[in-house]
């Protein structure tokens, strides 16, 4: 006989660390690092506060054997967190505030939660959480994890007078991990962190106490991103069950308009018409099969395309900027392409070429992923970029060739992006996506060529003039030794050689 | 001798006098203060065709300007120049040089080629200009293949003018060089040419004394047959009124290299005179090889898309060729020369070779 | 100000659905099929019954446009579910029977609940769950998920009697899908089950109507699993927090071997004395730092390895049977590797190796993988067999050469299958691992290099004497005529030349 | 003539008499009921080692046994007592032959070889049993090199015997087949001789009188000399007392070449008298590049890889051999013969030749 029982979803994500990264010490130190860093950022973003981010990572002295413990502590001057909501918020897996239909950071919903998870199964470390809103006070948490409850225990609280009216958020905690290793990749996610969120000041002390400093530019932040209502092709008959229980609206048109971007009064009645379904209808009063039937009707008619104001891209000149900032190049450009929409999720997608300068030739396109505003560092050859850039584009259209410093920087912001694996460090070719990419890397191309073209003509005109006077006294005297008679005077030619090329 | 052809002095002056002519003309293009220009046939493949009437490749009426004007032709252009006036020389001065000189005499001249490709390309432009061909200019190839039979020359080079020789000579054959090329023919007692395509056939032809029993001249060109050894071919057929069987390997590229020396190769459709049209292919074919069970290997990947591209060359349009190219397709496989040692050394010559020539009126 | 919510485990799982395999409609009905499969076969081997499964999909007629829908039916002679436990083993995610520490097939523990929750997400439909344990009655339930909530939600319930005292389980639901494109994986994975469960009988109906069947043979079944407690060296903090939590031992002498095995008093003593602890010291007086301390010196001292009766590999005969029942080659081997281990977790390598018969050359070695009796059929270029079977060994060795028909099998069994990344498609090369597989290819190499010479053998006998002769007139002809003699008798030569041979 | 050598006659006898030797050995085991086995030296890398006297390579003492027992042995071993008898016929009836010729005539007899390189192997299994080489078999390459230069020889092939040439009388130059490396030297005008590698420049040299302004005879090898021309080399030298001046492209392939006339290859390591160690290589040297400011080309990788390779060789222990390797590496260029057409076509006999002629004594 079977015994059955229930586990809580800390303690699934405890059975299946992997899934968010914390697969051994070397993943699991770069994977805090990272979750920790894109909490804060997201902050700040969504609130237009221009971030400002301090990380430092110390050694806590060796206890002998197997891996090291490291003491990791972060500031932010983001949002904060309302003191009510701290326990839940860093001390129970499924709780946070990025469950929302707009662009965010974080991957699987679980943010810094893993980290402090893991901190606690390897060293049985308590998490402090120190953090305000900008008002009066300031509050302390000490917290641990009950992993089989999936609950938060608060060890101690604290209340601090804040009379500077700091505002932010600081969390310190211990864990395994194996950061010598990790730090070639902690390094490089720090920098192109950098590049795409050039706004922001980090600051990141290692071990061994070398300092990292990447400072933000003077620069308006990007329009952070706002909450949008479903649109009608992005809807499964789950969402539309959930829509249904908790609509206040008495007819199906007023459910429509009311709970989807893109359907006004003239939209709702077309689309009901197309459905087979009269407007006046209750919503909370259909069927199971009717409420699949609506769900495949969406699918199949043709609204307007997804609003992208739930989007955040960074914007032409911010990218210019933080390509400019980190890598120093002869010649940049970047571009922002319009919104666009897959499966009825909208997306956009921003392109950036460097050349010479700071940018090192590689024997081909260095190539650099960001996914909104997360760097993407492993798996390259997967990507749908990667494909672009390399088999979909001929580079000589454009004078490069693979002896060239050349860079390619793809952004792609969605409320959904499409990744190929769970592993989410990739994108899958999505002929939507792929067709995107592939316009603006042609465009920022040829920008690129164009100023190679001009750098070459004035080197040409040189050269032209000297072939001629090179060339035309030996055709002189050639034909004169082969005609029998004296060298002819060529210096007519030649002025009228440098003529024709002037023009 | 049937048709003598111009003598050596006479044509030296003729190839002198094109040389001039070309050197004047842009000479007076430049006094006109004009940038000199030169037209000549253009050499694209939509300008090559097969005239059946010549039965060899033509180039057709679409000529190319090369102008000094152009930035892009002014280089070749000069180029050209330079090695008409070091050819000139050359003639003048009685000596000969090959395409790896002309190569490297340009950089005393400042006019350094990129390499021999380049060169080589230049001297087939100002074959195209004048109508002459590199061996006129004493620019001769470095392969040799030899001769053998009882043909009596008459040296034109110098130091050798009026001294003879008879190609019995020397029983392991007589080189063709450039001195034989521009000997002339003073008697011969062979009513008959056999070209080989292998040395080592070559060499048994002579210990089986073909030459005496089959009164014969015996050619063998070492593979594909330099440009010298069709002029000569064409020559021995043409003045001395010699019918010429051609023996090469069973395969494909045999076969072609009998196809060159018969219509000649497209490279070359600028220029007249380097085919033999009446020279006849008498194996080893395809059909020769199921009649003489003859050892052979399969064809290759490479041999069956050469095959293939045979097939839809227009000089492959008549019999044997197409007889023999079904053939091949058909039992896909291919044959040397030497195959026939299989039944004795000697068996090639006493049993196969009389066979062959009647294709060219009998022995 | 940032609004903070909690969102369910099934909800969760619902905007994760990459996680378990429900990517895409192709991905979708594959996974659903292995999930099914697997837990049907679960519940006949963990209790030595011969499975009989009956899966059948049917293609609902088309809906016009969109991806099909298909009826999914599975049926099994399964140990079957307690009518109480019924709601949630199959409407509620992270609940189930296998949370413990013994071999099962479940990846995630998710077992067929995607399968539903995907069906119910795509169609709306309800499952049906049919269980008896074979006692007085058999129970029916028509669930729905409540997604938001992970609740079921019970839409009918009903008994019946049991006359014939059934006992088993089927699942009947809808979803949409792609099977057309699915079904090669499919096919292949149930004849890759049927060789790695060979006296299991399944018979598939395919939505043509098409009958696969695969039969068991007549066979002992292999020992099931039996749950057995820790290993002390793959314990960490969290896990001895929850044992010093629920135990009843007042010392740590007493918990130590109550609760792990390998552990009697010598060991328990000898083990406290190296920690530095005092044997009788109550486990629930320990502060968080030496619970920490505890947890590091278990992994630093030197148990017995761990006990093995918690796996369940094939054995030698019944993987050969399986091979031999669905390829029909030749020549068979297997073999099945003592007990192993790694960082703490026990495990079983298991090999065969095939030639010629049914089995196909295909320019190489021919590789089958298993873990825990489940076929792995994707990435199999990163899986460490591949690295084993390719790189590692010298195949020439063993006479093997390319164009042989040549299949190799791996099958390793542990509690945690050291997957390399979450998709969970193959193994990492573990060190330990390695080395057993490389092992265990090495002899079963050797038993087929064996074979292959005794078949030589006689066949080379036989040409021996053809070239002798064939070669010695020759030598007598030639010789004679260089000397100018008459040519000499060699049939003494050849009397000797047939006795040397036979010897 | 110094030292004349045995007479064609006699030579052939000798041949005819070693091949009978080793069918009789083999009779008589048979007879007396054994195994038929056969000795030969080991050709393996570990038996060839660099005589410093003879300035060659040499076999050491290790031998092998083949024996008709063995399954594994006994293919090659008829094989090369059928080569035996095929060539026996050869010599005796005045025939010539090729490698290729060997390899289709064994069909006849049932014998037939995988491939050419099987039955090139056991031509030269025969050679090591026998110690005579291929061409004492009349077995001939295919490749043929040329001689130019006031020498008279006289034939000794069937139906030329007592007829002279003096190979001056083609200014083409003078095939070097069978007949020729077979005749006999009557008269000699030549006081030292020139090995060039290239035609082109054998060409230019005749043009420009070498063998009258230095009284010299000249080859061309064509490449790697053919093992008649080195036999041919060596007799000038030894049996004439002529000097020798070998003329390569600079690179290691054309010092190679030098040093395999003058050492000869660890291939040929069984047989005696195919190496002239007399003979100096003059260049072009790696100085000369230097010196003459030559055009020249980057070595290669392979190039590299070559003269890596020379150097750990140990007939390159000595100068001048060791200084242009050093030089070689440091420059790191390479430079052809016709190189020194940028000085004009005459400069290499010009300036170029009596320099190094010097090294052989003067001009």
């Amino acid at each position: 006989m079977e015994v059955f029982e229930e586990i809580s979803p800390a303690d699934f994500f405890y059975r299946n660390r992997d899934i968010a990264g914390f697969t051994n010490p070397t993943r699991a130190i770069y994977s805090a690092i990272r979750e920790l860093v894109e909490n804060s950022l997201d902050a700040c973003d969504l609130y237009r506060i221009k971030p400002e981010i301090y990380l430092r990572i110390s050694q806590i002295s060796s206890r002998g054997e197997g891996p090291e413990v490291y003491r990791i502590r972060i500031r932010d001057n983001g949002i904060g967190v309302p003191p009510e909501a701290i326990p839940s918020a860093f001390g129970q897996v499924l709780y946070g505030s990025k469950y929302k239909l707009r662009q965010t950071r974080g991957t699987f919903g679980l943010g810094g939660k893993m980290a402090l998870l893991y901190g606690q199964i390897t060293t049985h470390s308590e998490a402090v959480i120190i953090s305000s809103t900008g008002a009066k006070k300031i509050y302390e948490y000490h917290l641990r994890i009950d992993i089989q409850n999936n609950r938060p225990i608060v060890l101690k609280r604290a209340e601090h007078e804040n009379a500077d009216r700091w505002r932010g958020t600081i969390i310190e905690f211990s864990m395994e991990g194996d950061y010598t290793r990790a730090m070639p990749k902690v390094l490089e996610y720090l920098k192109q962190t950098a590049i795409v969120t050039p706004y922001a000041d980090i600051t990141f002390v290692d071990p061994r106490g070398r300092l990292y400093r990447f400072s933000g530019i003077d620069s308006a932040m990007p329009k952070p991103p706002t909450e949008t209502l479903y649109h009608p092709h992005g809807v499964d008959v789950e969402t539309l069950n959930r829509l249904i229980k908790s609509t206040r609206a008495r007819t199906l048109e007023e459910f429509l308009k009311r709970h989807f971007q893109r359907i006004g009064d003239r939209t709702a009645r077309a689309f009901l018409e197309y459905a087979k379904f009269n407007p006046k209808r209750d919503p909370k009063g259909l069927s199971p099969e009717e409420v699949v039937a609506l769900a495949n009707a969406m699918k199949g008619f043709d609204f307007l395309p997804p609003d992208a104001s739930c989007l955040s891209p960074l914007g032409e000149e911010l990218l210019e900027a933080g390509i400019r900032k980190e890598l120093n190049p002869e010649f940049v450009s970047a571009l922002t392409r319009r919104p666009s929409t897959y499966s009825g999720y909208p997306f956009i997608v921003e392109v950036g070429i460097a050349y010479g300068g700071g940018v090192q030739a590689s024997g081909g396109i260095t190539l650099y992923r960001f996914a909104n505003k997360i760097p993407l560092l492993f798996d390259e050859a997967s990507d749908v970029s990667w494909k672009v850039v390399n088999n979909l584009i001929d580079w000589r259209r454009y004078k490069v060739s693979p002896d060239m410093p050349v860079a390619v920087f793809v952004h792609i912001c969605s409320t959904k992006i499409p990744y190929k694996t769970v592993g989410k460090e990739f994108i899958a070719d999505r002929p939507e996506v792929e067709r995107e990419i592939l316009n603006a890397v042609r465009e920022v191309a040829r920008r690129l060529s164009l100023y190679l073209s001009k750098k070459e003509y004035a080197e040409r005109e040189r050269r032209k003039l000297d072939v001629f006077q090179k060339y035309l006294p030996k055709i002189a005297e050639f034909s004169a030794k082969l005609a029998g008679k004296e060298v002819p005077d060529i210096r007519p030619l030649l002025r009228r050689a440098s003529r024709i090329e002037a023009a | 001798m049937k048709r003598p052809r111009a003598s050596a002095k006479d044509r030296k002056e003729a190839v002198l006098r094109a040389l001039r002519r070309i050197g004047s003309d842009i000479y007076d293009q430049i006094i006109r203060r004009e940038f000199p220009k030169i037209k000549m046939p253009s050499r694209s493949t939509s300008n090559i065709f097969y005239d059946k009437e010549l039965r060899q490749y033509v180039l057709g009426d679409k000529h190319i300007i090369r102008s000094a004007k152009n930035i892009r032709h002014i280089r070749p252009f000069t180029q050209m120049l330079w090695v008409a006036s070091f050819v000139e020389e050359l003639v003048r001065s009685n000596k000969t040089s090959t395409l790896r000189d002309v190569f490297y005499s340009a950089q005393a001249y400042e006019m350094d080629f990129v390499d021999q490709a380049e060169s080589d390309s230049i001297i087939t432009d100002l074959e195209s200009v004048s109508g002459l061909a590199r061996e006129d200019f004493n620019v001769f190839p470095e392969e040799r293949s030899a001769i053998f039979g009882d043909l009596t020359i008459e040296y034109t080079v110098p130091g050798y003018e009026g001294r003879t020789l008879n190609l019995t000579s020397h029983p392991d054959g007589v080189m063709i060089g450039p001195a034989l090329t521009n000997a002339e023919f003073v008697e011969c007692k062979a009513d008959k040419l056999i070209v080989l395509e292998k040395g080592a056939l070559f060499t048994r032809f002579i210990e089986e004394r073909v030459h005496e029993r089959f009164k014969a001249l015996i050619i063998q060109t070492a593979g594909q047959a330099p440009r010298s050894t069709r002029t000569l071919i064409r020559r021995l057929n043409e003045e001395l009124g010699l019918p010429v069987l051609i023996l090469t390997d069973g395969d494909p590229w045999g076969m072609h290299i009998a196809m060159v020396i018969i219509s000649g190769s497209a490279n070359a459709a600028h220029l007249r005179k380097l085919n033999t049209p009446n020279a006849v292919w008498g194996g080893v074919w395809a059909t020769d090889i199921i009649d003489y069970k003859l050892p052979s290997d399969p064809l290759t990947d490479l041999d069956l898309r050469r095959l293939d591209e045979l097939q839809r060359d227009p000089r492959y349009g008549e019999e044997p060729w197409r007889r023999e190219i079904r053939t091949f397709f058909k039992i896909k496989r291919k044959a040397e020369q030497e195959a026939f040692s299989r039944y004795g050394l000697t068996y090639i010559v006493d049993e196969y070779l009389p066979k062959k020539l009647e294709l060219i009126g009998g022995r």
